[in-house]
């Protein structure tokens, strides 16, 4: 169903936790659905120094969360910006289309962390 | 690495004296049951003792049982074939929100022809309500078809009081006993049960068999069309080995079937004291005593089915979820919601169902693995501890 | 006793090779495809290579391969699933006076429910004519069905021809290749055919397992309802085992059909002019040339076709009938009397039919016992010689 990539994420998923005091923190889905997904960001000059995930949802759910934070760590938040559900899924080299729609939400939780931390900083 | 399969309500691997007895029915004694020659005759008189066991595994006559291809098309038959022979009698069909899947989107299909369908609730325990079953009767109801035991929470419903209910009325009653047949003791007359399905692949027989009851005298209209088999009641050259096989299983299934579902009940017992006494927040899903001998199935708060599943398939262990993610589809399971579980709480079911091949081993190992498991996702999940 | 097997169209036994690969799969890798463990993926993966080895055989895509549990299934699915999906088009189906019962009883079916069905008519050696065919399309034609080769006198049809028709008038094709599919090449592209029925048993392959081959983009409506199993084209546990032999069988029959086909044609061709040359009085049914490689159709005047059965029977050779003595109905063979065939003469008929497990032996044997039962029931008669 899903392939070594993705099955590894999965299994040995990176950055799981949370930060304490993040500078901003992420979260989409709902239970009903079954996908929740929260990405906690730690940012220095527009950087993103430091990602961590907390993830309820299925194998692709946890694989797309992890492979997210991989992604953007030491990226700018202009360039966090541009990764999309889409990129995430092809970082991964591919999900089943059954998971396309519902699972494939990291990168959303990473623009809300972004947007949250913009609006915090705002303030 | 060692292999458990603990999903024995998805199918069973088929006895190797079964499979032996399909193999030489495949390559040597292969003939169409319907030629008049040796080779004919051989399989025809194969299959009508196959016909026999079948029957004498549920208490029916050989002449009430008719072969099909499974479990499915054992329920579209049953339902289709009722509701078209007896259109004239009336158009309500009372069935329940747990059904398989075979039976709900088939009643789906006729209610776009025209019929009306009931829909009964369960309570929490997946258990109907013969009350609300009396009180959903009409003069224009044909037919009752409640299922004999859930796939997904094992609950047993009363079988024979709705027999009994529905024979007073003079409404047919048909019942899937997919779950059932085979694994647990079933007798047609005694449960007053009219129509009845099972499907081989569920106790030891191969996929793609499996038979309809068709109590005498039941009015039901054949819904595949073509070659006069199974006396006009479902076309289509026999499944020679299959059917052979499938008596075979029924007869096996018989022999000890008290010990059988003894031992299974004790393994699964164990199973499920050892989950609730080493993992916390976990809810056993069905009826507590009302249940299959195999059946367990626990909703593991704070995680999602699927992550758990694949987690479980690494070590080794073959399980089952009602978690929409593993389906593919949107809602979570239909049966865990129509029991009152929230999306969250049927989002983290998982579904462990023991046959005779396990061990006590398997159930140690089980009991061994599952908590870190548990403890890992729950670690990973934003709704646990916040 | 020796035993010849010479009744390859009613049923084919089983390769060994299939027969084991099947074995495995019930026993060992006995998975359901549904689930998403280990057991489960792994009999994912055999079935959707056993779909491509069957999309192989008739070049077609493996994702215009649906499984079914037969021919039957596959012609009811084909003729109802494209008159349910398409009723708004039109309501006007075009079949043949000579399918079998499972394209014929479904169309009578459909005409209590509304259609119109045109049956035509074939010559005296069972061909329709495309002049018919063409005269026969209405503004409401919505699907031409048309078996590629007859399954009692082996007349093959001009499926090219008729799939250009169809194409061009943007009218659905199906045809009925049970008898071909596996024993004579087929191309469903080059064919221009749109929808193809094939049936596991006439080709090595089990009982109770087939497939239907549905072009991308043909509009057709599920018939069996339950889980979305086969792309919701056919709800049911998939018959893995069945579908792995299936895929197996596939492939077997696509290495050097043609010396297979050859062979077969060898053989029977030595049996029609034995059967011609040593009896007197005897008639061969369907098409001289476009034939299926097995097929010899004999009628011998003057006897009746089961008592030759029984005969043939006692001195080990497996052989069948178009007589009504044989089926237990009332009327002879409606393709033999379609073809013109006089009562008397279509209950004197006998098919032979040979498959690539028979030997030059069989034949001559066939050759040495036939003439002296044909005489003995002839001079029993009281047509004869009178
Ligand atoms: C309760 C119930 N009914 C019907 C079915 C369908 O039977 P089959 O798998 O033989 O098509 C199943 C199993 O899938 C089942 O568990
Ligand atoms: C031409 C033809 N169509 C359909 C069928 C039915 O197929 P099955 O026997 O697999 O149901 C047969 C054989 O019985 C056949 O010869
Ligand atoms: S969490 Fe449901 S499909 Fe991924
Ligand atoms: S001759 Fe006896 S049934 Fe036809």
């Amino acid at each position: 169903m899903y392939n070594d990539k993705v099955m590894d994420h999965f299994s040995n998923p990176r950055n799981v936790g949370e930060i304490k005091d993040a500078a901003g923190v992420g979260e989409v889905g709902n239970a009903k659905c079954g996908d929740i997904m929260r990405i906690y960001l730690q940012v220095e000059n527009d950087i993103i120094t430091d990602v961590k995930f907390k993830t309820f949802g299925c194998g692709a759910a946890i694989a797309t969360s992890s492979m997210v934070t991989e992604m953007v760590k030491g990226k700018t938040l202009d360039e966090a910006l541009t990764i999309s559900n889409q990129a995430v899924a092809e970082a991964l080299g591919g999900l089943p289309p059954a998971k396309m729609h519902c699972s494939n939400l990291a990168a959303d939780a990473l623009h809300e962390a972004i947007k949250d931390y913009i609006a915090k900083k705002g303030k | 690495m060692k292999r458990i399969y603990f999903d024995h309500s998805a199918t069973t691997p088929v006895d190797r004296e079964v499979a032996e007895l399909m193999l030489e029915y495949m390559t040597d004694k292969f003939g169409n049951a319907s030629s008049v020659h040796a080779f004919g005759r051989e399989a025809r008189k194969a299959m009508e003792d196959a016909r026999e066991k079948v029957a004498a595994l549920i208490n029916a006559e050989p002449r009430e049982i008719f072969f099909t291809s499974g479990g499915t098309e054992g329920d579209n038959l049953a339902i289709k074939g009722v509701a078209y022979a007896n259109r004239k009698k009336g158009n309500h069909i009372i069935t329940t929100g747990i059904e398989h899947h075979a039976i709900f989107h088939t009643c789906e299909y006729l209610e776009k022809q025209g019929f009306t369908v009931t829909y009964l609730p369960v309570d929490e325990n997946a258990m109907i309500s013969l009350e609300d079953l009396k009180n959903a009767i009409t003069d224009k109801t044909i037919l009752i078809s409640v299922m004999f035991a859930n796939n997904e929470v094992g609950t047993i419903q009363p079988i024979k009081e709705i027999g009994q209910l529905a024979r007073e009325k003079g409404i047919y009653f048909h019942t899937d006993a997919v779950q059932v047949a085979g694994n647990y003791p079933i007798d047609v007359k005694e449960l007053n049960i009219d129509m009845l399905t099972l499907s081989g692949h569920k106790f030891y027989a191969s996929k793609g068999v499996g038979a309809l009851y068709i109590r005498r005298g039941v009015r039901v209209e054949e819904i595949q069309h073509g070659g006069g088999h199974e006396r006009n009641m479902r076309a289509g050259t026999e499944n020679v080995p299959g059917i052979v096989g499938l008596g075979k299983a029924a007869e096996i299934a018989k022999q000890d079937m008290d010990k059988k579902v003894a031992y299974v009940t004790g393994l699964r017992d164990k199973l499920i004291a050892g989950v609730m006494e080493k993992i916390p927040h976990v809810k056993l899903n069905g009826h507590p005593e009302m249940r299959m001998p195999g059946n367990a199935n626990f909703s593991f708060l704070f995680i999602e089915g699927e992550s758990l599943l694949l987690n479980l398939d690494m070590k080794g262990i073959a399980a089952s979820s009602g978690s929409a993610c593993t389906s593919g589809s949107l809602d979570p399971s239909h049966v865990l919601l129509a029991m009152g579980l929230s999306h969250e709480v049927a989002h983290g079911s998982l579904r462990v169902t023991l046959g005779k091949g396990n061990t006590e081993a398997d159930v140690n190992y089980f009991l061994d693995v599952v908590p870190e498991i548990v403890e890992r996702l729950r670690s990973m999940s934003p709704l646990y501890g916040s």
